[in-house]
């Protein structure tokens, strides 16, 4: 199925990724009855039977357009909705190093949770290997087996089980595991399950998953009483960083844009002086009068400032304030700088791994 | 410099609401001010009283003060004394509620349009039968013991007791009606979750925070109010700078009283007020600028600090003004051009209206003398810069005016700009010895014992700062011949 | 692909020892294998037993098989055992030695020669008397019940320790030696520290890891060597690809067996290796390099994979080829140029040593030619640059081999490099979509119960990668009208 | 003194901070009779005097350089060895911050360690405030109270005290502390001591600062027990960046490169083959003996080999392999870029902040 090897053009039926605007990907099943409707505009499947995976094409109108990609287990878990339980790439990737999973390792995973790292460790440990997943919530079981099968992830079992009071037997099955994952609120209560479905004759490993310290501390306990050795905690920081320009706005220019705005005072005051020069001469009563009076004085100020304003639009403006500037316009002059999320991650979980040595 | 212990008539005070959020209000005397969904309260009740205090809204925008600790923590830590027992308590739930409230956040406007929408269909038909209650019931009853069965209802349930707590509010007034919601919520809830009483905790907290009428009065200290704007305003206004970087800039820049320093604010006066704060009303800070006046809006706007005390902490002055001869600035600038001071006896002998005149205009122009020989004398104890403009220009502009062995410190939103201002010093030969670039976050942990982690989202940014010593450097060293050439040129790199 | 569970001669392997630090071994049989200050062993006596088991030094080079965990580990996990009720004890005495051992660390040689000297001193002079160690313990003493008293003293107390160690290794070379050493110490040092336990405990792990005798056998895995990389060698020449970024890289590009991937490898074949591990011995790497010669010496030279099986898999090719059209090459090609391909019949007409030679050239020439097809057909299932290339103009010239929505990893020590290509794709329109910059950085815990925080120092670097979608862009799209060419620039800037 | 207020100019007897080199900065006390040895070479004390501060001075022979630096505390903490307990700036900054301290501020802080927090705290708090520091490690005591004197911080009072044991009341003191910094191995047994020395009329504030995060939480219960609100748990994260440039390799020039490595190669095997020509047809018998003589091919080849190595030299090397570049050379193009440093400090300690409210 689309999951496993790539494939170079969309077919009626298949999983395709709609790439609409970034963080945005749906993944639709490709259905020539169907069309996709996005903010920027509709899109008849129809048209995406035949086009090459990666393909951008526009909507009904021409107006808008998306990306048609191929599934992957990474876009995946970019595409899942914030459901619960989501292990991401930065965490997966780390972990599936960590355990040294591999083409052909037979590899637990409690609980199943969204199913996101399901889909990279069947990736991974590819037709040879096998995944042993369980699930104790009834509702997200339902929708895994479902989702399991739509993605044709063929080289796993999922069982729905709590295996804190079950273990991780299965019946007619070897298990022997060699990498385990355990994502649960209390692996210690299921780490002391794990002797039976190992594979001894290696070595074994483990992550468990866990948010809070207090369940770290805890995990530690029952690797150590359960022979687990060489126990490390790490936490994986990630960040995510965009690229942005940024104008650069020299002294030089400051300077001279001040000088304009000087020279044009200058000029509203010489012509505002010419002003007073007649009215002095011809009223120079009401002069005196104005000057003590509030209002009047802030009038004029008022008409004075207006007089600016209305020749800002011809002034000195190297930074283009007030208008609409693109990142980027070759008209300035710009420096590549880096931003990251305005929110980000800064905590997932807890990784804290160990090893069982082979039997001696 | 000023009591800041006690509310105090005519000033800003920072509001903290039970929603963790919070507002700046002018207390006004014998007005009302309102909270929204929180209530009102009348100005004159809560002046007198100590900063910190807690006040409980009651009926007809009446308070009452509320001894010890807020009523907000209370809850928050009622749930970290249970930590312990809860060993065998299922995390995930806690994991959903969070993560759902991100989705909530992302969908943004639209939920909230939405929610509005169904919340004006229900007060809209009059033939809302109890029926519909029963439904909301039954739906969270689907939440029952054992979360296995649980279906990821969150969102529903939060809106539709929404709608229940509105029509609430509706019915009753009372000075208790917080405490009767939240009591109502616990009752209608008995069900939820049994087993996740740390979920369970946690969810009534939030609804408590929403619902309960109680809010502290806050001095607004400089702190607070760039913790407002961080909050509440565009941060990219105030150029995405943190806490911990204003923080670590006012230490680095060695800011304390007596203090002289050269900055460039564009905070809107954020800045200037922590600086303010440090110096304790001796000192100055010359704020140089790319336009003719500088935006420090929060200073002058919120700090409490009248207007004739930061006239005489901080003086502006744009960068035309900065880098002209004084004489060239007397004869252009607006305020003295056409100014000329007077002998004495001339002065005695203007009419009453044109000496009050001619007594303003001299202050001005010998402020601005004041400011220009200020700068021209230089010798300033530190330089802290916060701004858009390309930073070498200003630095090159500016450095000449810093004492030696003084501090420079740089702030910028983008570690790019600082990376180039380093190259820059090194190229131009600017004299800053050691400029480094620092990236300081703080990192805040759910502090719930037995449920420690570090928070799951936070606010990206914050910006960078560099740091460096203004020096003077030997003339002679080029000239030492070619050994020691190449040793000068390893000095020059290493800065 | 291949067994390994267990130690095989012929074989590389990687000895983990006492010190947490690890070696690299070739495990030629008959001979005698050097670990340094924690003996040798006989290569014979560990083949056959699995990787990951435990081996005792004992006298004469022989080793004993360990059962259970390694021992190292027991000390540590004593530690976590004991941590609960250590509430009472004080922790600065930890923050100490870690200082110290910060110091040392940079005060570097200068420090270790000073050892050096004052060890030659003890040697050389036969006239040292007991006297001196009655003032080692002494000097011990001070570190008495109360740590309030504690001076300063730490890094001389471990000095002299240590002499007194090298005195007692001169002793006697018995198999149980470390155990003796560190019983000596404990007995030494039983008045020291009475009250910090923990600082005890994790000053004995110390001198435990140091002086016991113990050693691991290790697999060298791609992820093993990786590690040994950074551990041991220079990482500038792997560039400074980390662990966490290796993985992350591994991921986001899709490998897996039976793909095919053009890659750029600048880190000593590191990348191939963990690559050809995910793979499995399906599908093909091409390597594509500055050099005529890619320098894989990593996986080469330790991978244990035989040289037939990394050629079949892993395929190199010049940039110079990459771009050229297949007949240039063959024309200019140092393998090719001067080589015809003959009919059958000629070749059978050969002489023994010309027909060798024939096939042999054939061989070559062949190998060029599928290697080059396959670059000009293109449609690889991903592309990974790992280089110091300029990557703008790197990406322009292997994107177009890349297939349709397969994806685009990028690493670069500096993250200044990957903006710097952002903006490339946007401005040359590279085919590339949702480009964006990920850090990836691994924080490592102290993992004992009761003393759980993160390291106090860790390695600095590690890289940034790059990630996005190779894509087919429409090309009428420039067309649309003003309306949509509004719109389409839209769509441009946002990848 | 020299801590206090900027002078300008060196005068004998004045605390001096010698900046040797990046990370190394001696305090020196100037006297005349005296002169520092650095590896840039010996500088006379006397030399330093009537210098400015901030100036750069050459060493005896000429040939090395130092600045002189006027101390502040934040180069103080830079410039302290290694010892116990040092509070650097990030987390001293920020805590400042946080517990609104200022000109005026009674603080509490305990304990005094390296004292560099207090060298800041001294500064911030200036002649109107006072601050109370409390040691128990007796040569942590002696040291401070030296420094403190040496350094003219006359602001605050250094007690030698378990507070934990003891508590923080000083006879013919009124403490009436507004902020509390605990850096203590056992915070929680110092925090019920605290309500007698603080300002009750006001809100007061805490940080207690602890690397475990179990004495975070037992800290956590102590402040909760003990009536304070509001409690916050953070850690600084830092880092610290070096600009670098970094060299712009274009692939056109690496083609251009290896067009002339194929170029040298081709007139390299044609002489080899006009070489051979000529052997053919003196000696065609020796030619084959020699293709069946791997030590006489191998021979050749490396004949070969040193060819082209001579050549090298002439050869087009557009990045200057081979050759030492500075960094910045401007005959090639770079890009600027920046480094974290090689090792860094991945934790000091979490920051536990709460307040408690006046007394109504």
């Amino acid at each position: 199925m689309s999951f496993k090897n790539y494939k170079d053009f969309i077919e009626e039926g298949d999983l395709v990724f709609a790439w609409i605007s970034r963080g945005m990907i749906k993944p639709i099943h490709v259905d020539s009855t169907q069309c996709l409707n996005t903010r920027y505009g509709t899109f008849n499947h129809s048209s995406m039977v035949g086009q090459r995976y990666g393909s951008q094409i526009a909507s009904k109108t021409g107006y808008g357009f998306i990306y048609l990609l191929h599934p992957t287990p990474e876009l995946w878990t970019v595409s899942l909705p914030h459901r619960t339980q989501i292990v991401y790439s930065p965490d997966s990737s780390y972990i599936t190093q960590k355990l040294n999973i591999l083409p052909g390792s037979r590899v637990i995973e409690a609980g199943t949770g969204s199913g996101s790292f399901t889909h990279s460790l069947s990736r991974t440990i590819s037709d040879t290997g096998k995944l042993f997943t369980y699930e104790f919530h009834e509702v997200r079981y339902q929708k895994a087996l479902e989702e399991f099968q739509d993605h044709g992830l063929k080289n796993l079992q999922l069982t729905h089980r709590d295996v804190c009071k079950n273990g991780f037997e299965i019946e007619g099955e070897v298990i022997n595991a060699n990498a385990i994952f355990l994502d649960l609120p209390a692996p210690w209560s299921a780490i002391p399950n794990l002797d039976k479905v190992i594979n001894k004759g290696m070595k074994t490993t483990i992550c468990c998953f866990s948010p809070c310290i207090e369940q770290v501390e805890k995990t530690i306990h029952e690797l150590h009483k359960q022979n687990w050795t060489s126990i490390e905690t790490v936490e994986i920081n990630h960040r995510k960083w965009e690229s942005h320009k940024n104008m650069v706005r020299k002294l030089d220019d400051v300077i001279a844009r001040l000088k304009d705005i000087q020279q044009r005072k200058r000029e509203g005051v010489e012509k505002l002086r010419k002003a007073r020069d007649e009215r002095l001469n011809k009223r120079p009563a009401e002069e005196e009068m104005e000057n003590d009076d509030g209002e009047k004085k802030v009038k004029t100020q008022n008409n004075y400032k207006k007089d600016v304003n209305v020749e800002k639009s011809q002034s000195f403006n190297p930074f283009g304030k007030g208008l609409r500037i693109k990142q980027g316009d070759p008209n300035f002059e710009w420096k590549n700088v880096s931003k990251d999320e305005s929110e980000i991650k800064s905590h997932t979980s807890f990784l804290t791994f160990a090893f069982k040595l082979p039997e001696f | 410099l000023k009591n800041i212990t006690h509310i105090k008539e005519n000033e800003w005070v920072l509001v903290r609401l039970p929603s963790q959020g919070s507002k700046l209000v002018e207390l006004k005397k014998d007005r009302v001010v309102s909270l929204g969904k929180f209530g009102n309260f009348q100005v004159n009740q809560i002046l007198g009283y100590k900063f910190g205090q807690t006040f409980e809204v009651m009926d007809n925008d009446n308070v009452k003060p509320v001894d010890g600790r807020p009523v907000f923590d209370e809850i928050s830590a009622s749930i970290g004394g249970g930590g312990d027992d809860e060993e065998e308590e299922e995390e995930e739930e806690e994991i959903e509620v969070e993560q759902q409230q991100q989705q909530q956040k992302q969908q943004g406007k639209q939920q909230a349009n939405e929610n509005q929408e169904i919340a004006n269909q229900l007060q809209n038909s009059a033939d809302q039968t109890n029926k519909d209650k029963a439904d909301i019931i039954e739906k969270l009853m689907k939440f029952s013991e054992d979360n296995s069965n649980l279906v990821d209802l969150g969102a529903k349930v939060q809106t539709l007791s929404t709608l229940e707590i509105e029509a609430m509010k509706k019915q009753s007034y009372s000075s208790e009606t917080g405490r009767k919601i939240i009591e109502s919520i616990i009752n209608q809830h008995g069900n939820f979750d049994k087993k996740t009483k740390y979920s369970q905790a946690k969810y009534l907290r939030r609804k408590r925070e929403k619902y309960s009428r109680f809010f502290i009065i806050e001095y607004i200290s400089a702190k607070e109010l760039l913790n407002y704007y961080i909050d509440n305003k565009d941060i990219r206004k105030s150029l995405d700078l943190s806490e911990e970087s204003m923080a670590y800039i006012l230490n680095l820049a060695n800011v304390r009283p007596g203090g002289r320093y050269l900055i460039m604010d564009e905070s809107l006066g954020l800045l200037t007020y922590c600086m303010l704060e440090r110096m304790n009303g001796q000192g100055e800070i010359v704020v140089v600028s790319e336009n003719e006046h500088v935006n420090l809006t929060a200073l002058e706007r919120y700090s409490n600090y009248p207007p004739v005390y930061i006239n005489k902490m901080v003086k502006t002055i744009d960068f035309l003004q900065f880098i002209s001869p004084i004489d060239d600035i007397l004869a252009s600038d607006e305020a003295c051009a056409f100014f000329k001071p007077l002998p004495k006896d001339e002065v005695d002998k203007l009419s009453k209206t044109k000496k009050a005149r001619y007594v303003k205009k001299f202050s001005n122009y010998s402020d601005l003398i004041k400011i220009l020989k200020t700068c021209k004398s230089g010798n300033f104890d530190g330089l802290i810069l916060l701004t858009t403009l390309y930073i070498p220009s200003v630095l090159e502009s500016l450095i000449g005016k810093v004492g030696g062995s003084r501090s420079v410190v740089i702030y910028s939103q983008f570690k790019e700009l600082l990376v180039e201002t380093f190259h820059a010093i090194a190229n131009q030969n600017i004299p800053i010895l050691g400029a480094s670039v620092y990236e300081t976050r703080a990192r805040s942990y759910q502090a719930v014992p037995g449920k420690i982690h570090p928070v799951m989202t936070s606010r990206g940014g914050g910006g960078y700062v560099m740091w460096g010593t203004r020096v003077f450097q030997l003339e002679k060293v080029e000239a030492v011949g070619k050994g020691n050439k190449k040793k000068k040129q390893k000095m020059e790199s290493s800065p």
